[in-house]
């Protein structure tokens, strides 16, 4: 079988549960040796961003998961240029270390996997 | 003739500014008298200084504090935007006769 | 004034019910009266007893629980709504046949009719929805 | 207390349960005398429209509760001209009768209300 | 070939776990095998035992326990979400001291090492959400 | 260079067209051996003759009949959507090396 693994985060954060729930899915799949890939697409990339103040809204936050990452090995992540700069953003904005793509090298990341969990 | 209210509705907002529809829903159904207040992921149509322009001139805009703060984007909302705790929110929607969520 | 909510919103949306939440505290801290919360379609998982809330996250049905028992909140979960998410009280337990109830104390199953009366008897229905 | 109230459907048909959530308020207003209007606006119109076939993929036909509106005394029923019209619709396309507005009277309507649900 | 499914939705859409099933059986029908469906988010709440289905409407989750006997599916609950959605099996209401579980028999709570086991043992995993 | 196979991606949309990012989302992913198929509320989108026109020419465009049939909207489809019903839509998926499901 062929298990190349990309998960698409696309949602804000503190919007709902599909961000926390899709890097539970990324952890597991780790755990099981599975090569995974994130990719940080439309508003999800505010969610890389330093200055969430989760606890004013009484919401978890992931980023102590998201710092996590790179322990797990987990180090493919990568994040849209176009949205970055939507938001005036740039990698130093960034909680994680990210490789930024420009939308046609996101097209073939999507094309290099065997599987794609986009929620 | 309809009778001249100062403080009609309402619009409480909190989808994302990508929620397009949602957006045009209520921007086509504002009059003179309402106003509008973003809350939750509703607050990043804040810091998008086009959104601002879709909104009437004669609109009040209001942000919530506690969700603006929470997402650190307070430094980013454009300056059309009036920035309300949770007191304020209730006594907006005491002000206004009545409130339309959109969601 | 008098106020009644309206809450609907899915569990994978959690923060409606904060936001709902907080704005129920600040309007009796201003000393206005809430008169009714309602729970409708997905909202009325919340009142199910069988939930457990993860140690670093907020219980947002027990802080709705303690607000409540302090301000003799009336929180009405829709029946309908309810029954169809599986949660129920001893009577619809047995009206269904299902072996036991899990309907948390402190919420009240009833008709959408509680929601008709805080609307004629609120001067404000503000809603919380997702 | 003032309690005109505008029911605001927006949902395609089948797309959720908002639609009938909706329509469940609107018979309990009516059973307690709220005068209770109905607004449909957006893929909603869609709901009105004669060639439902809900069986086909094992879902519920509102389309019965919307016909027996006239029996409790629900007539104000009111639908976006310019949403039957993006669909190619017209008044004989729909199951009820309606009164079809244009978007400055729609938002007359809104205004006239006291109370609005708009799931 | 080899199919895994998951479903992530919320009740309040209640097609999608109607595609999935349609989908389910008509690749047993032509002869494909379905390794698992991996019920995750919202789609927790659909293993309820305490769920109650309108006459008038179809009960999907009784559909998919039918075609799960007669096929052996093994269907997968995500138990972290389960858990927060008041779905538990005895295990976790020993665990957590609630008086009751309300598990379907015929769902299997576990963790999401069975979504990553289906990843690996699938040729295609396609997913049902909202 | 990329090894160019004839059937890759097939991107699974049902939401409706009022979704405007997600099917910009999907749309701006898509590449030559792709397909798209749309089940549920998205099969609104194949009534839209501008929505046809986003997606480039060389990606076949597929409906799930169930549900273009529930809507009754089958003759309002574009010609550019082919009809098919679960078992294509199984086939579909074996024949793709990989589906996405966009919602």
């Amino acid at each position: 079988m062929h298990y190349n693994t990309l998960l698409i985060f696309r949602n804000g954060p503190f919007e709902n549960n599909k961000n926390r729930d899709c890097l539970d899915i990324a952890l597991a799949c780790s755990a099981f040796d599975i090569p995974i890939s994130l990719l940080f697409i439309g508003d999800a990339v505010l969610q890389l961003t330093r200055d969430l103040e989760s606890q004013i809204i009484a919401q978890k936050n992931i980023a102590n998961t998201l710092r996590a990452l790179e322990m797990y090995d987990i180090d493919k992540i990568y994040v849209s240029a176009a949205d970055l700069s939507r938001f005036n953003l740039d990698e130093s904005s960034l909680i994680v270390s990210c490789n930024i793509l420009e939308q046609a090298d996101i097209a073939l990341l999507i094309r290099r996997q065997d599987k794609v969990i986009n929620l | 003739m309809m009778e001249l209210l100062e403080y009609e509705t309402l619009h409480i907002i909190n989808k994302n500014p990508g929620n397009t529809q949602i957006y045009a829903d209520c921007i086509q159904n504002l009059l003179e008298g309402d106003a509008v207040l973003l809350i939750e992921a509703a607050v990043y149509a804040s810091c998008d200084k086009t959104m601002a322009l879709y909104f009437p001139k004669y609109i009040p805009l209001y942000t919530l504090k506690a969700d603006v703060d929470a997402r650190g984007i307070s430094q980013r909302m454009s300056d059309e935007y009036s920035s309300i705790d949770d007191d304020e929110f209730v006594k907006l929607c005491c002000l206004y006769r009545k409130s339309i969520s959109w969601f | 004034m008098i106020f009644s909510l309206l809450i609907y919103a899915s569990n994978n949306f959690t923060q409606t019910e904060q936001t709902a939440l907080r704005f129920t505290r600040s309007a009796l801290r201003q000393g206005h009266s809430v008169h009714r919360v309602f729970f409708y379609g997905e909202s009325a998982s919340s009142a199910s007893s069988l939930r457990v809330t993860m140690r670093d996250e907020t219980d947002v049905t027990e802080q709705w629980l303690t607000l409540a028992a302090a301000e003799q909140l009336d929180m009405v979960v829709c029946i309908a709504a309810a029954v169809r998410r599986g949660v129920i009280d001893k009577q619809e337990a047995k009206r269904h046949k299902k072996d036991t109830a899990n309907l948390l104390a402190g919420f009240t199953l009833s008709g959408l009719g509680q929601l008709a009366d805080a609307i004629i008897h609120s001067d404000r229905l503000v809603t919380f929805g997702n």
